[in-house]
C-alpha cells in the first residue's frame, strides 16, 4: 500500500472575537485608510438589513433575506474586488451588492417585488440576485472561461452557502472552473443553517474548504467574522485568478444570527440562547476594537456613522417608495430584444383587461 | 369532521398513511424539525421517527434520485420539492427513470413515489417561487400528474397517489393552501385517481380548470349565473391520464368550452384538452374553444403577479365570447 | 454548390459564425478531438482552437449553466448534447436562467446561446438516445425552438440561430443527418425564424409536422397524391413561437388538417396547434383535427422503435378520414 | 493559520503485472477455490465481448460497450458481494452482472433492443443497465438507505466511470449516502476515457478517489488490472457497509484497451501505439500467472476453459437468436401497472396499424 496523495485544510484568523490580534496581521490591515470602508460598509448592511426587515413587517416589500451577523463576508470580499471583476451573488449577498455600488434602492425593489431592481446603474456587468441555489457557480465559472478566452484580466467572483455545497452544479461548476483553470473564486457562507438545516446534518465532512479537493483546486478556510481574514484570502485569490492561479474555494465561517429570511422562525428549530451565545463573534465589534486599538475611531465617530447609515438608508427607502409601480406592459417588455409579432395579441389582451399597475408587495 | 385547510389536509393524508403503511418514508428539504416551509409534514418527524421523515441536504435531483432508488427498494417514497421553480433538476430522473423503470424491466421493477411540490403563484413569494410545471410533467410517459383544488380533494387524491404503484407528481396550489377550509372526514377514503370532477352542472358552457384556477373559475361562473348563463364546471384533477370522456360529455351538451389554468399558454396543459375537443368533439363545438390562460411570459415577480393570473374578469369575458359564437 | 446532408450542413454553419464571429464558441462532450458522435463539429477544433471548440467533463448541467454565464459574459456559446435523453439535466438553467436573464434585468444583460442536440428515434440507437423533448421547451416562456428538416433548413436555421439575441433551443432530427444530400449554397444566408415554410401546396387537406416526421409526412402526401388527394406541407421548422397565421391561412383553404410529430402525443406541441385551430380556426375546420405522433409510452428499444414512429400509413388512414369529415 | 484537516490516498497493488506479488497476500489470494472462479469469470466476459462485437458488426445487436480490460473490476467486485446485496450497474458492468447471475442471454436482448433483456430471471432485484451517466448512483444511495431503514443487512453496490465522476449526481448521491452512512458502495471504473476525453481533461484532480473527500467517506485507490485488489477492497468496503460503517468509494485504475462502443472508432483520438503498451497490464494474464505460481493451473486447463467459455456464449447468442421479436402491443405493457382506460385507444390504433413484431436491431 503506497499513498499516492496528500491534502490539508487550513483555517486563518487574525481577529480573535474581542478584536485581539492572534496572527501577525497583513500590510492592509494596520492601514484605517482600507479598514474604516470596511467598518462602514458593515454598519450600513447592518442598518439596511434592520430597516428591510420592518420594511416587509409593514408589508412595503416582500420576503427579504438579512446577511445579519454575515457582514464581513461579503464586505471583506467585494472590497477585494475590483471594479472590472464581476459579482455573481446569491440571495443574502446585498452587503457584497452594496460595496460594489448597487443602489440599496435597487436592492428594495428587488425584493419589494419589481424586476427593476436588477438594472442595476452601477455595475452594469455584474449578474443579478441568483435564488435557485448552486446554479450560479456555473454562471460564474462560464463567465470566468469568457474572461480567460478573450484575454482580460477579470475575475469572477461568487457566493455560495454552506446548503449550496450539497447541490451539483457546485461540484460540476467547481470541476469546470479547475480543468479551465479559469479566473474563478467561490465563497462559502457557511452561517451554519440552510434554512432549519444543521451544517453537520448538510455534509458529513468536517469542513466545506475540503470540498475543493475534489476539483483539485485550493480550499481554505476563514474565520467569516473577521473581515481581515476574509478581505486577505479574498484578495490572494483573486489575485491568484487574475494570474492566471486558477480557481479558489473559500469557506468562511459565520453564523446566521437572523432567520432564514422574513418568512422563517428559527425559534422552531434552534435554541434562541445558542444565538445569543453566538453574538459574541459577531464581526463589527472585533473590527471596532481593532480600529480603536488603532486610533481611527471612537464614539464619536460611532455617532456620526450611525446617522449616516441611517439617513443613507432612510434616503434609499424613499428613493423605493417613490418609485410608480410597474405598468403591466412591462411584462412583455424584455422577454425578448424585440417581441415576436404571435406574443403581440396577448399582449393587448393583457393590456385591455390589467389593472393599472401592480401595488406593493 | 374537522375543519381543515389544504395544507393541513395534506398533512393528515401523510399522516394516514404513514400510520397505515410502514413502507411509506417522506423525504425533503426541512420537512422534518421544521415540518416543511409551508408546514406540510409538521409534526410528522416527532410521530414516525427521523428514519421515515428524512430531513434531506440540498439537492433536488438526489432527492429525486435517491426516491428512485428508494421505491426500487420497495419503499414508498414521498418526496418533497419545497417550491416549483426548484423542481427543474428532478425531471431527469423522473422522466429517465421513475416514469420507465417498470417498463424497462417487464414489470420485475417499479417505481411507487409521489413528487410532491407546491406550485402555482399568488402569494407575492420571491423569484421562482411560482412556477407552474404541470406540463412539462403531463408530456411524460408512465407518469400520473394530479393538481387538487381544495382540502378535501387533497386529502383524497394525496392518499390515492400514494397508494397507487406508479410514480405520481402531485402539485399542491400553494395559493389555495390556506385560502379556505373544508369539512374533511379524515378517515383514510382515497378518491379516484384518472378522472375528473364535475363541480357545478350547468347547460350552457363547459369551464375547465384545475388547481387554484378553479378559484377565479367558479367565482366568475357565479358572476355569470347572474346574467342567467348555467356554466358546468369541471375540474380536472388528474391531468395524465385524461379523463378525456367528462369533458367530451360535458360539451356535447354545451356546445361551449372555456379553459382556465395560470400556467404559460404555449403548450400549457390546456392546449391537450383543446386539441381533443378539435378532435373528437369538433361537431358538439358551437364556438370557438377559449383558452385563459398565463402568459407566455416570465412569471413576473409580486408586483405584477395579480396581472398575471386568469382574473375571474378574464374568465368572464372569454365565456361572453364563446356565448357570441354561432 | 456543394451536396451536403444535414449533419454537413450543421457543420458548415457553425463554421461559417465561427469565422464571422469570434464570440462565437463551441462546447460539449467528444465535440473537439472526435469532432462529435455525429460528426457535427468535425474539423472545427482545428481550426478554431481548443479554446473556442471545447471539450468539456461530463456534466450536462454545468454544460448548459456556464453557457450561460458565457452568455451573459458576452460569448455565443452553442452548446451541445450528445443526445436528447441526457437534455433534461440542463433544463433548470434553460428555463431559470437562460430564457429569463434579460426579463430579470431589464436588458441589461442578455443570454443569447444555443442549445443544440440530435434529437429523435430511428437510428436503433441504445436507450434514452431518441428522446423528442421540443414540447418541453415550447412551454417555457423567453425561448425560441427550432427544428431543421432538411440540410438547407439546417443551414440556414442554426445561422439564424446563433445570430439571434435570445436563447435558441436546435433540436436536430438524428434521424435525417444522413438519410439525403441536398444543395447548400454555404454563404453564410440565413432562413428566418419564426415562420413556418410551406414545403408543397394542396387544397385538400393540410399537414403540418416538423423534423424527421415530415421525411414520412411528404411520403404519404405523395401517395395521397396517386389518389387525387392535392395535400398542403408546413414544416412548422420554428415551434416557438409560433406562426400561426400560415397555418390558419392553409387550413382556411383546405378546411382540414393533419398534425404530425414524433413525441408523446398527450401534451405534445401538436396539442398547441390542435389547440390554435380549435380557438381561431374553428370556422374553417370541415372535419375533426386529427394528431399522427407518438404513443404515450416509453420510447422503445430499437426493435420496436419503427412501430413506435408515425409511418406513412397511419398519415394516410388519418387523411383519409379527415376526408370523410362532413 | 492552522491546519484543520488533513487527508490522504492511498494506493495498493498486489500482483504487478507480470503476476508478480509485490504486497503480502490477504488470505484468498493464497487459495485457488477462490480465485479461480474469478479467473474463468473474466474470460467469460472477454469472450463474451468479442462475440457480442462479432453480433455488432454482423448486425445482430445494437451498439455494445465492451468492457475488454476491465474485466477484474466487475468480477473481483461482483464476487465480494452476498446474494442479497444489490448491484447497481452502469453500461459497462456485465462482468459484474454475469458473476451476480444475469444470464448472457439476457445482456444480448438487452443490447439487441429488447427491453426483455432487463428482466433478469436471476438476481430479481439488482437494477438494470443504466445509461444516463451517473445517475445510478442516486438510485444505489436511496436503496441503500432502505436497506438501512429496515434493519437488513445488505449493501448497494455501483459502478460508475471516470467521466462520470464529473456529474452533479454523483456528489450529491455520495453526500446524502455519507449524511446517512448508507450501506453504499461506490465503485469508480477508471479505465482512463469518457469516449474521447482523456482523464486528465476530465477532472484537474491527482486522483478519483480523493474525490470521497467532499463527502467526508473513505476513498481509496486499488489497481483495477489486479483482480486481487479489487476483490479485496471491495469486500473490506461492503463488510464496511454491512457493519454500519457507512459508504465507500473505489477507484479502479485499469484502461480502456477496445474502443468505448461499437459506435465509436478510438483511432480518432487516441495513439493505437499506447493502446498496444497498455495490454502488458491487463488483468487476466498477470492472475494466471498467480495461479500457475500456486500450481492451479496449466495450458491443459487454459484449454478447457476456453471452449467453456466459447460454448457457454455460443449457447447464450442461441438462445438470444432464438428468442421471437416482441409483438408491438409490449409497448402498452408495464408501461403503467394496469393500463389507464385513456391510452387503450392508442394501444388499438397501434395494433391496427402495427406490422409484425420488430426484427433485429
Ligand atoms: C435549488 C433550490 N432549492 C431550494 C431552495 C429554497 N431555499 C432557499 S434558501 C435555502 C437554504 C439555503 O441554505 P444555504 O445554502 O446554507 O444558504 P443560506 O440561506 O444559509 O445563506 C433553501 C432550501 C432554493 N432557493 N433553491
Ligand atoms: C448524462 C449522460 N451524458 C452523456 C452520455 C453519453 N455517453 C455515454 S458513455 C459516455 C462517456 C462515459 O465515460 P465514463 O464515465 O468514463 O465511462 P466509460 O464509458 O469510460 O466506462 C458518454 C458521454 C450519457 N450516456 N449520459
Ligand atoms: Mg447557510
Ligand atoms: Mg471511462
Amino acid at each position: 500500500m503506497a499513498t499516492v496523495a496528500r491534502f490539508q485544510v487550513d483555517y486563518t484568523r487574525f481577529l480573535d472575537p474581542q478584536g485581539e490580534v492572534v496572527t501577525p496581521l497583513p500590510e492592509f490591515a494596520h492601514d484605517p485608510e482600507v479598514l474604516l470602508p470596511l467598518y462602514r460598509a458593515m454598519q450600513l448592511t447592518r442598518t439596511f438589513d434592520t430597516k428591510a426587515i420592518a420594511l416587509q413587517r409593514t408589508g412595503k416589500i416582500g420576503t427579504f433575506a438579512s446577511a445579519l451577523g454575515q457582514e464581513a463576508i461579503g464586505v471583506g470580499v467585494a472590497s477585494a474586488m475590483r471594479k472590472e471583476d464581476l459579482l455573481v451573488p446569491s440571495y443574502r449577498d446585498h452587503a457584497a451588492q452594496f460595496v460594489r455600488g448597487v443602489a440599496m434602492t435597487e436592492s428594495l425593489l428587488y425584493w419589494g417585488g419589481d424586476e427593476r431592481g436588477s438594472d442595476f446603474a452601477g455595475p452594469r456587468e455584474d449578474l443579478p440576485v441568483c435564488v435557485p441555489i448552486a446554479t450560479q457557480i456555473c454562471h460564474a465559472a462560464g463567465a470566468a472561461y469568457a474572461f480567460k478566452l478573450r484575454g482580460e484580466a477579470r475575475v469572477a467572483v461568487c457566493f455560495i452557502g454552506d446548503g449550496g455545497t450539497s447541490k451539483g452544479d457546485f461540484y460540476e461548476a467547481m470541476n469546470f472552473g479547475a480543468v479551465w483553470q479559469a479566473p474563478l473564486v467561490i465563497v462559502v457562507n457557511n452561517n451554519q443553517w440552510a434554512i432549519s438545516v444543521p451544517r453537520p446534518m448538510q455534509s458529513a465532512t468536517s469542513t466545506l474548504a475540503q470540498k475543493a479537493i475534489a476539483a483539485g483546486i485550493e480550499g481554505v478556510q476563514v474565520d467569516g467574522n473577521d473581515v481581515v481574514a476574509v478581505h486577505d484570502a479574498a484578495r490572494r485569490a483573486i489575485e491568484k485568478g487574475r494570474g492566471g492561479g486558477g480557481p479558489t474555494l473559500i469557506e468562511a465561517i459565520s453564523y446566521r444570527l437572523g432567520d432564514h429570511t422574513t418568512a422563517d422562525d428559527a425559534t422552531r428549530y434552534r435554541d434562541p440562547a445558542v444565538v445569543q451565545e453566538q453574538w459574541t463573534f459577531e464581526p463589527i465589534r472585533r473590527l471596532r476594537a481593532h480600529l480603536v486599538r488603532l486610533g481611527a475611531w471612537d464614539p464619536g465617530k460611532e455617532e456620526l456613522l450611525a446617522k449616516e447609515c441611517a439617513d443613507a438608508v432612510e434616503q434609499a427607502v424613499e428613493g423605493y417608495l417613490a418609485v410608480p409601480p410597474p405598468t403591466p406592459a412591462a411584462m412583455f417588455e424584455h422577454l425578448y430584444r424585440t417581441l415576436p409579432p404571435a406574443l403581440e395579441q396577448q399582449r393587448d389582451t393583457l393590456l385591455a383587461f390589467a389593472p393599472d399597475g401592480g401595488g406593493h408587495a | 369532521m374537522p375543519e381543515l385547510n389544504l395544507v393541513e389536509a395534506v398533512n393528515r393524508a401523510l399522516a394516514w398513511e404513514m400510520a397505515q403503511d410502514p413502507s411509506v418514508v417522506l423525504l425533503g428539504e426541512d420537512i422534518g424539525v421544521n415540518g416543511g416551509v409551508f408546514r406540510a409534514t409538521v409534526g410528522l418527524q416527532q410521530r414516525f421517527g427521523a428514519g421515515r421523515v428524512i430531513d434531506t441536504p440540498l439537492a433536488e435531483t438526489a432527492i429525486a434520485g435517491t426516491a428512485v432508488g428508494m421505491a426500487a427498494a420497495g419503499l414508498k417514497p414521498v418526496a418533497e420539492i419545497q417550491f416549483s421553480g426548484f423542481i427543474y433538476p428532478t425531471i431527469d430522473h423522473i422522466i429517465n427513470h421513475a416514469a420507465r423503470l417498470r417498463y424497462r424491466t417487464r414489470g420485475r421493477l417499479s417505481c411507487p413515489l409521489v413528487l410532491r411540490s407546491p406550485s402555482g403563484g399568488g402569494i407575492h413569494a420571491p423569484e421562482h417561487h411560482s412556477e407552474s410545471p404541470e406540463a412539462l410533467f403531463a408530456h411524460m410517459p408512465g407518469l400520473r400528474v394530479v393538481v387538487p383544488s381544495s382540502p378535501s380533494r387533497a386529502y383524497g387524491l394525496l392518499l390515492a397517489a400514494i397508494r397507487d404503484p406508479d410514480p405520481v407528481i402531485f402539485l399542491e396550489p400553494t395559493r389555495l393552501y390556506r385560502l379556505f377550509k373544508q369539512e374533511v372526514a379524515d378517515d383514510g377514503e382515497a378518491l379516484p385517481l384518472d378522472v375528473c370532477f364535475t363541480l357545478r352542472s350547468g347547460t350552457d358552457v363547459t369551464l375547465v380548470s384545475w388547481g387554484a384556477a378553479l378559484h377565479e373559475t367558479q367565482a366568475a361562473a357565479d358572476a355569470l349565473a347572474q346574467e342567467g348563463v348555467a356554466a358546468e364546471i369541471i375540474d380536472v384533477a388528474t391531468l395524465k391520464p385524461l379523463d378525456m370522456a367528462t369533458i367530451l360529455e360535458s360539451v356535447a351538451r354545451t356546445g361551449r368550452c372555456v379553459i382556465v389554468h395560470e400556467a404559460a399558454r404555449t403548450s400549457g396543459f390546456g392546449a391537450e384538452i383543446a386539441a381533443n375537443l378539435a378532435e373528437q368533439g369538433l361537431y358538439s363545438l358551437l364556438a370557438p374553444v377559449q383558452r385563459v390562460t398565463g402568459y407566455d411570459t416570465v412569471m413576473p415577480l409580486s408586483r405584477l403577479e395579480y396581472q398575471y393570473l386568469p382574473s375571474v374578469q378574464c374568465i368572464v369575458a372569454a365565456v361572453r365570447k364563446t356565448l357570441e359564437g354561432a
